[in-house]
């Protein structure tokens, strides 16, 4: 009766502690559902309430996080919410938090400044958002003072918008030989030269879509060897403007990663194209377009949407030339705000730094994306 | 397998010469399409089986009598095997059925169906004839084309076929416009339409007033060389350098011209183009 | 010996028809609704089914990963699916199944509680497995065919293996084997780790039952280390063929996955709603007993194995709230899931339940009853109720219509994936013809798009974040290569991606709350080579041993259990007299 | 003489089979506007060549879905139809081809049309159920017109005349 007693209490016993430890020292897997933080994380330093913070945003406990702030008073919870996921649908709606990083800038004894990374995953790839923080101790608690970033009201007006939008009439399943039909439009490849980086070989280019109808696009390439047999098949993907108005270039860009342009013979170019309804607007304004030298080599500027509707997602590609006007990089990026009508949005596209020195010009497009049932 | 060879060439053997008091007299060659009498000789039931890559056809007979393939039921043009097979009978012959020359049908490819005026030889027409059961008429066929374009003289060609096939090309006029193609053999007339669009822009010239600390950017009326007006949508690009800072902004036309407003940078060099064609260029020094 | 015990011990079982009628009862009608359809993994089964129901001996199927093995997942429970859907169609031929696994847990933990406890209180635990929250959960919300139907046969199994190491009986050997390999049949994870949690604890019981013994009746423990041995060379041998094709891919394509978040090996206190669904449903009531089970498992040492499998079963399935998962599996622990681990721990302590069942009617009789009806009631409740509250898919809507389209046209000379469908593409695979790159089993995909980042199906890629949504950019942008023509989208938030990557929707269902975007220029689908296609032997094996040994199975345990039987029940526990403890402080 | 003639045509035939047939190319010159690039007019006679392949094994298997890939237009019907009328019957026939002797005489200046004449020897042999009923050596002339599809060129019309 004893050792089964024993038994039972040590049973008990280890089942506690086991949990204690599992609790109080979380594995990655218990982490990651817990939000990344354990029990254990508390404001008692700014790096550790900057650190709360960016996991109460991980977890989306935007109640919690905005409880948290020193500054609540100056704005509600739902513009401190608008704030980080936008205050229109756009890439920042559907992101989502995959890391965070705390980098502290300077502190007394009553207060501190902290830059907090905010690592975010969009369905086009990540972007980083940072935000300077500024914290006041209060008590054995540090408090952080979130730095909004408030949306421009765009002034209530009427914006007529009269361009052009054409529409197609396909030709039916059935077999289009010797019949009338319409066919692609004609597009023409204007430029084209591979380079060999780390990465693999890269083909840059730009297509022209010579034709008076709207254009969907895309290029596919294919590496040949010597004697003609295919190495690999790629496409330009995300790097092109898909779609072009008469008379409209865009740059393409396509990677074969882990190849070398020494193994190449030939290339073979299928630009592919199709009519598509378009429409002409909305009419992007790229302005106060600036080449950065070394040591951070970028070009900045801001878009401004010239039409009367919001334009979701903006995706801008720019041609970087040489001297002789050759183009020797393409670069893009997206904007992970949306494009309010006359509210300028900067971007930055950074610049391969072993290619800065040669570059002396360059040249932007826009794609837009507009939400689903918005017409 | 030794003894399937051998029963196999056994059956032949005897296949061969039991042949030889039972035949069909098959055409060398018959029309699509037409009905077909094979005389025959000998006595019995027996099936008569036809067979291309093109068409497979089979009919019950009676050896003795004319054996008759009805109209319409043979009609692919091809090369055929006639095959007898009997309780005691069989045989093959080779045949061939040529395609109809009663022209039915006229594949008339026209391209492209949009072209820049002022193109030579821009429009190209290919023609192939078949007869009412989609067989390709081999035999010489003349084949008269026709394009007539706003803005031009009707162009008129007259070509014979070879093996089915004829091609031509026409130069487009100097009018935009909806052009007709015709293509016209043995009473049959096939019509394309083929939509000549202006060509590229040629003198495009724009003018700069200011407009609060903006610059109000207008081009002339677009035109290509022949003076006809740039579709609407056609992308203008205008570029304002200032320094090295740069403004650029693509604008489809809208009723002939482009419009649009850009910050007002003292000393900027404005400059427009569209597609490879450039503009003219203004210093802006307000 | 106390009162108590007398009466507890001397009381007639609860009939056995009874019990089944009561499962009946519960789940017929629940099943007959098609409830498990809303879970999480039913309709994989069905999936699989259909596949087997078209190509008995080749499990090589096309529909999903451009083709992949369905020899990575034993077939047993789906083949009798395909089976019984000559008759009642797949759906239907998928209750059935589930029913049978639910009425066999019935006679399995009934004869596996009779080793440890009074046929009375085994007939209690019996009763108990109807209502045991985590079986409820399994077959209705999480819909694991599986491991529902693997457990049964191996409780099964285990008073077998009692026999034979015990006392050495031929026919107790030959029924052991042959319902150990059938179990394995219908899912490996319950053999390999049943083996630990339920086979070591009934062994431990041999020695403890062969030294107490009088000396007649004893057992030498070199006989016992014999037979032991002897039955498990016997059933690794067994097993090793009937599931050959399964080894060979194992071992040429070993599950070499970045590992994929699942919540179940979540804290459950840093995550409550996380411990609520991991815990709270599956154990129900059971909770209540656990002091019990440690206090009654401690004293009697007869029940000590029982109670150490229960623990170590108990500890793994909290997952990530304590460190012995993940000493224990070490990287298996980022692989396999963890409720399956509670349910396992849920089936050791049904012995304890029904002991304390006993005793409490024993001793308060009606109030007991009726308390105990109750608690088992809400805890059975909860667990069937799970799904509507956590559904697998927050949203339900229909796929026939995208089948539909797929079907048409010849849209399934090209492949497709799809956005936002969730646990839908299973049923979707099920309705076309059509190839997909995406899938629902990951472990059976090789597509290196897939295995490199760490996420699941592709349909829900924004749900695991960077390593997600590569996975999706990468097959994007080789859908030339594999024929991907068509992304069937229900999730509006994919769409920019599409549209920067040269998609264009062409055609909409549903009221446009699923929008077909198309691509230009791809070639129509071909089939992709890959190393891991079973050869045709594979398939005859794959199509013969695994269903025959079931019907095997079927015909062995309707031997009768032979002469001895009638002298000392199988259950060493009816001799033994009960030291009664207080049984509810 | 027949018998001879027939027994020596079936192991030729046997033999013959198995192997790939001659092929002979003549050089081009065509009038049209478009040149046609050697390259063009390589994958044009490896696609025609294989096409007689899957010619082959469609009325062989009886199997009108493998023209799919090579053939398209009135050339796909004709053909499919034939494979479902002989199949109807119970026949199945095999074309197995010798020679080519093919020369490239139109390609038209929209690149989307090009014509050959092919001189194909090849036998004919007829199946009735596993019984063959008739096996002939045939020469014929082949007019083919090609039209390019996503990645190769399919054959719209396949026309045999007399030589």
């Amino acid at each position: 009766m004893k050792r089964g007693a024993l038994l039972a209490l040590v049973l008990a016993a280890l089942t506690v502690l086991f949990i204690a430890i599992g609790t109080l020292h979380p594995n990655a897997s218990a982490r990651f559902f817990a939000g990344g933080e354990g029990l254990l994380s508390s404001a008692s330093t700014p790096e550790a309430a900057a650190r709360k913070l960016g996991s109460e945003i991980e977890l989306r406990a935007w109640q919690r996080a905005y409880n948290s702030l020193g500054n609540k008073a100056q704005f509600t919870e739902q513009e401190f919410f608008h704030d980080i996921t936008g205050y229109h649908e756009s890439l920042r709606t559907y992101a989502t938090l995959e890391s965070y990083e705390v980098f502290p800038q300077h502190a007394t004894a009553s207060d501190a400044d902290v830059q907090l990374q905010l690592h975010w995953s969009t369905v086009v790839g990540s972007f980083t958002d940072t935000r300077n923080l500024h914290l006041v101790r209060n008590g054995d608690r540090w408090v952080v003072d979130w730095p909004l970033v408030r949306s421009k009201v765009v002034p209530p007006q009427v914006i007529a918008v009269n361009y052009l939008r054409w529409d197609v009439i396909y030709r039916g399943a059935g077999d289009d030989w010797g019949i009338q039909d319409v066919e692609a439009p004609h597009v023409r490849i204007v430029d084209m030269h591979p380079v060999q980086r780390a990465a693999g070989v890269v083909i840059l280019g730009e297509l022209l879509n010579e034709d008076i109808v709207p254009a969907y696009v895309s290029v596919r390439a294919t590496l040949q060897k010597k004697d003609g047999t295919p190495i690999a098949s790629e496409g330009s993907f995300d790097k092109i403007s898909h779609i072009l108005l008469p008379k409209q270039v865009t740059p393409f860009l396509i990677s074969f990663p882990n190849q070398t342009l020494a193994d190449v013979g030939s290339i073979r170019m299928e630009p592919i194209s199709a009519l598509v309804s378009a429409s002409a607007d909305p009419v992007i304004e790229i302005q106060n377009q600036q080449l950065h030298p070394i040591p951070d080599p970028a070009l900045t500027g801001q878009l401004e949407n010239q039409s009367g509707q919001i334009v979701n997602v903006a995706h801008i590609i720019t041609s970087f030339y040489n001297q002789t006007g050759q183009v020797v990089w393409i670069a893009d990026q997206y904007t992970n705000r949306a494009l309010m009508p006359q509210t300028p949005v900067p971007f930055r596209i950074p610049i391969p730094e072993d290619l800065a020195h040669s570059i002396s010009s360059e040249r932007t497009v826009v794609a837009t994306y507009r939400a689903r049932g918005v017409e | 397998m030794r003894i399937g060879w051998i029963a196999g060439i056994a059956s032949l053997a005897f296949w061969a010469a039991g042949a030889a008091g039972q035949t069909l007299q098959v055409p060398k060659s018959v029309v699509a399409g037409a009905a077909i009498s094979i005389p025959s000789t000998g006595s019995g039931a027996a099936e008569i089986y036809i067979v291309g890559p093109a068409q497979v056809l089979h009919q019950k007979v009676q050896l003795g009598e004319t054996i008759t393939i009805p109209q319409g039921a043979l009609y692919a043009a091809g090369r055929y095997l006639a095959i007898l097979s009997g309780q005691s009978v069989r045989g093959h012959w080779a045949f061939d059925v040529t395609p109809s020359p009663d022209l039915e049908k006229i594949s008339f490819l026209a391209r492209p169906s949009r072209l820049p005026v002022g193109q030579a030889n821009g429009v190209s027409g290919t023609v192939y004839l078949f007869d009412a059961y989609g067989n390709l008429i081999l035999n010489p066929v003349p084949v008269t084309f026709q394009y007539a374009a706003p803005g031009g003289p009707a162009q008129e060609r007259t070509l014979t076929t070879r093996d089915g096939v004829a091609s031509v090309e026409m130069n487009s006029s100097s009018r935009q416009g909806n052009a007709n193609f015709v293509a016209h053999a043995g009473g049959v007339t096939s019509t394309r339409v083929v939509e000549q669009v202006p060509g590229d822009p040629c003198s495009l010239k724009m003018t700069a007033q200011p407009a609060g600390n903006q610059i109000l950017l207008k081009t002339d009326p677009v035109r290509d060389c022949s003076g006809n007006a740039v579709p609407d949508g056609t992308i203008v690009t205008f570029t304002e350098t200032q320094g090295d800072r740069q403004t650029t902004v693509d604008v489809p036309l809208k009723q002939g011209i482009a419009q649009v407003t850009v910050p007002a940078e003292p000393g900027a060099r404005i400059s427009v183009a569209s597609g490879v064609v450039l503009g003219n260029e203004i210093r802006w020094n307000r | 010996m106390k009162p108590i015990d007398r009466a507890a011990s001397s009381a007639q079982p609860l009939p056995m028809p009874l019990i089944l009628l009561t499962a009946l009862a519960v789940h017929l009608p629940l099943l007959l609704m098609k409830l498990p359809l809303k879970s999480y993994d039913t309709n994989f089964h069905i999936f699989f089914a259909s596949h087997y129901l078209h190509h008995w001996f080749n499990p090589w199927n096309s529909k999903w990963y451009a083709g992949f093995s369905q020899a990575t997942y034993p077939p047993l429970p789906q083949q009798w699916i395909a089976v019984l859907s000559h008759v009642l169609g797949l759906e239907m031929g998928y209750m059935a199944v589930q029913m049978a696994a639910i009425l066999l847990l019935v006679v399995g933990v009934y004869r596996f509680s009779l080793l440890w406890v009074s046929p009375r209180a085994a007939s209690f635990a019996a009763l108990a497995s109807v209502f045991l929250g985590s079986e409820s959960f399994l077959v209705y919300s999480a819909g694991q065919l599986a491991t529902t139907s693997a457990a049964p046969i191996y409780l099964n199994a285990l008073p077998y293996l009692f026999e034979w190491v015990r006392y050495g009986r031929p026919r107790a050997f030959l029924k052991a084997a042959i319902l150990f390999t059938a179990a394995a049949a219908a899912h490996h994870a319950t053999l390999l780790f049943g083996s630990f949690f339920f086979a070591v604890p009934v062994l431990a019981l041999v020695v403890m039952d062969a030294r107490s013994a009088s000396s007649e009746k004893s057992t030498g423990m070199g006989a016992v280390a014999a037979r032991t041995i002897g039955i498990v060379v016997v059933v690794s041998a067994a097993i090793a063929l009937v599931l050959l094709p399964f080894w060979i891919a194992l071992i040429h394509y070993p599950v070499t996955q970045t590992p994929i978040p699942h919540a179940s090996r979540a804290n459950y206190i840093l995550s409550p709603q996380w411990g609520l669904n991991y815990f709270v449903i599956p154990y129900g009531a059971l909770i209540l007993a656990i002091p019990f089970i440690i206090w009654r498992g401690s004293i009697q040492p007869r029940l000590r194995p029982l109670l150490l499998g229960f623990w170590f079963a108990f500890l793994v399935g909290l997952g990530g709230t304590t460190p012995v998962a993940h000493l224990l599996l070490g990287r298996a622990f980022e692989v396999i899931t963890m409720e399956r681990f509670s349910y396992w721990a849920t089936l050791l302590a049904l012995p304890f339940v029904g002991l304390l069942a006993a005793e409490l009617i024993a001793r308060f009789r009606t109030p007991a009853l009726i308390s105990l009806m109750v608690l088992a009631a809400f805890t059975c409740g909860f667990g069937v109720a799970w799904s509507t509250y956590r559904p697998a898919d927050a949203e339900s809507f229909r796929v026939d219509s995208a089948a539909a389209w797929l079907n048409r046209d010849g849209h399934d000379r090209y492949r497709y994936v799809t956005l936002g469908f969730g646990n839908k593409i299973s049923r979707l695979a099920v309705l076309t013809d059509a190839s997909s790159v995406d899938g629902e089993w990951n472990s059976g995909r090789l597509l290196p798009e897939l295995t490199q980042n760490g996420a699941g199906a592709l349909t829900s890629s924004k749900y695991f974040g960077a390593g997600g949504m590569k996975a999706l950019r990468a097959i994007l942008r080789h859908a030339d290569h594999y024929g991907l023509k068509w992304v069937l989208v229900h999730d509006p938030s994919y769409d920019p991606l599409l549209t920067f990557a040269g998609w264009r929707p062409v055609d909409d269902l549903e009221d446009r709350t699923i929008v077909i975007w198309s691509k230009d220029g791809v070639p129509p689908a071909q089939p992709i080579p890959s190393p891991q296609k079973p050869p045709h032997w594979q398939g005859i094996l794959w199509g013969t041993l695994p269903f025959g040994s079931s019907l095997l199975a079927i015909l062995i345990v309707l031997i009768p259990d032979g002469r001895h039987d009638e002298e000392d029940d199988s259950s060493g526990a009816v001799g033994q007299p009960l030291v009664a403890g207080t049984v509810l402080s | 003489m027949r018998l001879k003639l027939t027994l020596l045509f079936m192991l030729t035939a046997a033999v013959a089979g198995a192997q790939t047939p001659t092929v002979q190319v003549a050089p081009y010159h065509l009038e049209g506007s478009r040149p046609l690039q050697q390259q063009t007019a390589e994958s044009a006679v490896r696609d025609y060549l294989q096409a007689w392949q899957s010619l082959h094994a469609a009325f062989l298997h009886n199997q009108p879905d493998l023209l799919g890939r090579d053939f398209t237009g009135t050339a796909q019907k004709q053909l499919a139809h034939a494979i479902a009328a002989q199949t109807a019957l119970g026949l199945h026939t095999t074309y197995n081809d010798q020679a080519h002797d093919i020369q490239i005489v139109f390609y038209s200046p929209d690149g989307l049309s090009l014509q050959m004449l092919d001189t194909v020897t090849y036998t004919q042999q007829v199946f009735l159920g596993d019984q063959s009923i008739a096996q002939q050596l045939m020469k014929a002339r082949y007019v083919i017109v090609l039209t390019p599809a996503e990645r190769r060129w399919q054959l719209r019309v396949f026309e045999a005349q007399r030589p």
